[in-house]
């Protein structure tokens, strides 16, 4: 059952809600941004040690932590011969008041599954390289999302992390009849990279990575997932309200934009080497 | 333990494995008030997808600290039965049915006048009895009629359809084997009478291009579902309801 | 825990139960029915394909939807030549606003349970022939019982769906060394068809097949199921109240008619095979 | 794995596998009050069946909104410890002690008096320390006297017993091996002050006549235990209880 | 999430710890004990023929029941050699009115990991001896301790019923080739019996086994087990409180006497035999 | 499938494998109002362990019917991220994690002034992102920073850490190795203010003086880390903050 989030859209939600549509008319918002403007993003590697691979990424005070941790399993019976990853993500009860504790509820699944989707679909991971034996033995990563402080847009900064993560994720080499290459290790075959923006809409109005009372204020808002080569590989339209089917060619571009920029900071940051990575 | 061959999905007549052109809808079947002891009911078949959707409410919120103030609440959940998919599913809810619980009811409160209903509840659930591709756009089909049969007041109808990408073509409400050997799935919910997008999700890759195309058929098949969704309402209720 | 369900007997209902007792005594019920009476019962078969075996089955305005999945497995180790069969049964909150959403609660998990009994003990199956390798491979069967809409008594349409769903359920044949015989199916071996009546009471008033409203006025309820000798293979008393001593005999007599009548009616619209049924 | 044999459960002298004859009950051990928190309690043993039934209420119904305006709500919960049965029980409740609970529940509610206790909570809990057959009908028997030790109103005692037909007999009280290999099993349990029936299964398979017969046996049965029970309140509370 | 209990340090509980305090201050009680007494305590085993060990034991009015079943499985992979043990504990709902029934809530499952510990770290099993094939076949000993009665202190008898059922417990016997030594059973090996003393703080002053009344009005409570070299091999501070530092010299004094008067009682009752059983 | 061989903890200049001595601390690192969202917060570093802490409230009780008249409820919640440890963590709530967050919220509620909010709720999370030894005693440490930093009136401070026996020595601040090889490990909570123990638990094998010699060597590490403790609000909150 899928019971809706207590956000009241009170009389207050909508003064703010105009008044954020008043700035954007200006080019402005209510933290000082453009429109197409993100806050600052930071990406740290490697802060946890016992992790795979690891990484801390804050957009504006939004801060997401993914641990990889890497297992050997079985392949699924359709795909013996690729490795197998899983994304989960908790939306820690630290990071906001509207967060509880306990399983996972519908936004922490959903945000899961739409990081799976661009990860999946953008063909981020060469799956077919953490496979030691077909159909016997192959390299499982578990990717954990956790949402450590929350002031909006927990999407795109997850999609940062778990791609930083990935791109840095180190795993200890299997030799083809399944034995440990002792001390050696591999890093994760990364093929692409995509990532994510998450537009806001009020009214014909668009803005890029909303703040927290920015989402609270949204008429709407949707998650564009795109390649390197600008597919788009995973859209996610994630809370209630209308799209006019006018603003879509827009959104895409905005998305396109964004995403871009965000993609020569993660390769300045990140470094990923170049080995096997046919499009970063 | 083998890898399974992708079939070929548009022969050289450009026909689908069902006989369809790319543009072509399955054969649909729409129905209201078809479970009695709902508040409101309907049944939609698109080929071999069969979903029932049934509304109960507005009631009191329960239990009352989950009242709002000044609206109601609206609850949804999609479910499939065990025996609904190839493999059988797995009883109790998966984490695939509770992210499409969400993004259905996301897509449904954007047409309800909740506000008309400070501190209730309207709940919503729609039975998925066979999955044979395009569930969730058939239940939020279904769910936004089972609402009108509920007589709950909305701004419109909300139809909705998958368009995929197979063999590098765009096509119009794909098959559940369509969708698994595609290269993309795209489900679109619409609010005919405002033309805007209340559901929205995209699973795989298409060029910009694509996308603008692929937006462009759903609105199409959106047409023509919406046309029979007025069929279905009006059947039942008479002319009266052409203005939904 | 097991809660009282929120059933109040109010003022209105006693009332209601007064009325339906003096119908009772003149022979008649609140829907036109004579005590001793179904409701219309109508059996579809083969309504999901993707299931082996389906059938829905309406009593009056309550409908149930059966499905059978076929898996293979291994058998109960005390029972190395047998298939196995479960039933699990969902009480949709589709159905009725007194069901809800979640895991199944007492009332569907006590439908399964008396479903299973009717079929286990009234021998419903050959068990035997759904084995493929003794101790090895047998064939698992999965059925399902949904309630669709709920409008009073959903034992005896449960039991009649999932007989229905078995007498047309479809197999994929293996050979004796656990090879799939490829193209090749076969039927579920059917025994026998137990089926179930349920009885309400009201003071010394029987009635048959009560309605929702009747079902919310009974002093008390139960459920006789029987195979087609009539030997009584199940019963339930599944309601609150008292039944007196007196009564038992009746009870059983009356549901032995009702239940030989639903199965002329299964036999005419179900068309069971007569190889390898013994006794329908 | 090696298919079990049935062993032979009644000799040619009509003598069972522990000796008894088809119509004798187990030992039996009745007790109320054993323990010293609960608002009323009682023990009853049967053979190596063994049972205690605690009560707590009639309290505030919690959370409030389960409470019913002209009623108490009673709730029941029949358990067993993981060590009670011969292969260990998983932990938490199984579906089987959900249906038992339920029909317990039900055969309670028959003979408390829940309209003297509005917006009330009436707990009962059922614990089996051990399983040799007849554990529901014992863990009843007990329940009714654990809400008689606690005073709350009843309209009389529930006594229950199960009856069985194992190798063609029908006998009473059957024990756990006599259930397993036994072709029917059937636990009833009656208001002996009414003479009416407040909790009836059958699992298995018995003609008309057998039935008949197993339901007049039971009734001799519950005589003896309802006897038992009159004793057991009556070494607690002495001569006064005699018309409960 | 670890939510406080409903105890209500209300106006009452306050007064009640005063006199306690002022008994104490006087060397006496509310229930006629001398600070430094337990309750009687009784001890029975073999009261569930079903369970390969089991023991009921009370300490005045607080009643604990442990079964124990033995089951075969494989060992741990970094202790092959070794057999495998794991506790359990609910607080049965029939024991008091502030136990709910469901699965253990955090003070069911902390008496359970006490009790693991106590039995763990006072090497109370010989592990080695429960292993039949190294690194393949061991046995798994369930120790389930139930709550049947609760007047306070559930540590101290849940510590001596698990040893109770262990001392006496049965397992059947098998060849060091995987194979069941027909009819043959052995015992469980016993190296030590740890046991457990609850002590309770008020201000300056300790008393032992607390009551339920006493239990409501400490400042706080410690579990302190000790096995029969009086070494210490578990601690809990069980309960909201401090504890002066200067008290815990006097805290484990008190703690190590109690638990040898028990000792002497468990030996006499239970009545351990030598063979194997290097301390106790 | 190979016996674990125990590494030699100290070797045979007294050094641990850090190549700390017997009674030193792990370095150490704790910042107060790490997380913007929360009322307070704190992240604790003591060598590779990695702890955050964030408090909400004080806030009404929800549901209302866990509201105490006259007082606040304290909530606590210890978990560890699935990364934290060497294997990974399952998701959701281990026995350990619930266990812990008894012993941590009832440690910090011997210190919160609860009576000074009735009615309400005070929530403590506690998020374990590395654990290498001592994540309760640093998560303790960290959450009484976060009930300071969030403004919550408090007796004082909690300063916490382990103390272990490895090889036969009594050790300040055991690791993950030190306290899977070691003989014992013993956390312990202390409100200096107050000379007070507010959590202690103990798990493996200890002499009455090694017990006693463990606790003076854990209130020496305390000293440091509540210095550290006060420099972190210090930094923060300036020189007011001295009396805490």
């Amino acid at each position: 059952m899928s019971f809706l989030p207590l956000k009241e859209r009170s009389f207050t939600v909508k003064i703010m809600s105009e008044k954020i549509y008043k700035l954007l008319q200006q080019g402005k918002r209510i933290d000082e941004r453009t429109p197409y403007e993100f806050r600052k993003i930071t990406m740290q590697t490697n802060v946890v040690e016992k992790a795979n691979g690891s990484a801390l990424v804050s957009v504006g005070s939004t801060r997401i932590l993914t641990g990889i941790k890497v297992e050997l399993g079985t392949p699924y019976s359709d795909r013996p011969n690729e490795g197998v990853f899983s994304v989960n993500a908790e939306l820690l009860p630290l990071a906001s008041k509207s967060f509880e504790p306990g399983p996972p509820d519908e936004r922490g699944i959903e945000l899961a599954r739409v990081v799976d989707r661009c990860i999946r679909e953008g063909k981020a991971i060469d799956l077919e390289k953490l496979c030691i034996i077909p159909g016997k033995l192959v390299y499982i990563l578990y990717i954990d999302i956790y949402v450590l402080d929350y002031d909006g847009n927990y999407f795109d900064p997850s999609v940062i992390s778990a791609m930083a993560a990935l791109a840095t994720c180190t795993i200890p080499k299997y030799s083809a009849t399944g034995e440990r290459v002792e001390g050696e290790y591999m890093r994760v075959p990364i093929r692409d990279v995509p990532l994510s923006s998450t537009i806001g809409i009020i009214k014909d109005k668009l803005l890029v990575d909303p703040c927290l009372v920015e989402e609270n204020s949204l008429d709407t808002s949707i998650v564009v997932c795109m390649d390197s080569a600008s597919n788009v590989v995973a859209i996610q339209k994630n809370s209630p309200g209308h799209i006019p089917l006018s603003l879509m060619e827009s959104i895409i571009n905005v998305a396109e934009e964004q995403i871009s920029r965000i993609r020569t900071q993660f390769k300045e940051v990140i470094g990923i080497e170049k080995e096997g990575r046919e499009h970063c | 333990m083998t890898q399974v061959i992708k079939p070929k999905l548009i022969d050289e007549n450009g026909r689908r494995l069902d006989g369809r052109g790319p543009t072509d809808l399955r054969p649909m079947k729409i129905e209201v008030s078809v479970l009695e002891k709902s508040d409101g009911s309907a049944y939609v078949e698109l080929g071999k997808t069969k979903v029932y959707a049934a509304v109960y409410g507005p009631k009191e919120a329960h239990p009352k600290h989950l009242a709002i103030p000044d609206r109601a609440i609206l609850n949804c959940r999609y479910h499939m039965t065990s025996f609904s998919t190839d493999e059988r599913k797995i009883l109790g809810m998966t984490r695939r049915e509770i992210e499409l619980s969400k993004v259905i009811r996301e897509a449904l409160e954007s047409v309800v006048f909740l506000e008309e209903f400070p501190r209730s509840a309207i709940d919503v659930f729609i039975e998925v009895v066979q999955a044979d591709g395009g569930t969730r756009t058939a239940g939020l089909t279904a769910a936004s009629l089972a609402l009108a049969d509920a007589g709950i007041p909305m701004r419109g109808l909300i139809a909705a359809v998958a368009v995929g990408k197979v063999d590098g073509t765009i096509i119009l409400d794909p098959s559940d084997i369509e969708d698994k050997y595609g290269e993309a799935d795209m489900p679109i919910g619409i609010a005919p009478g405002s033309n805007t997008i209340v559901l929205l999700q995209l699973n795989g890759k298409m060029t910009k291009d694509e996308f603008k195309q692929g937006l462009e058929l759903a609105q199409m098949g959106i047409q023509k579902i919406y046309q029979a969704q007025r069929e279905a309402l009006r059947r039942k209720y008479g002319a009266s309801v052409t203005e939904v």
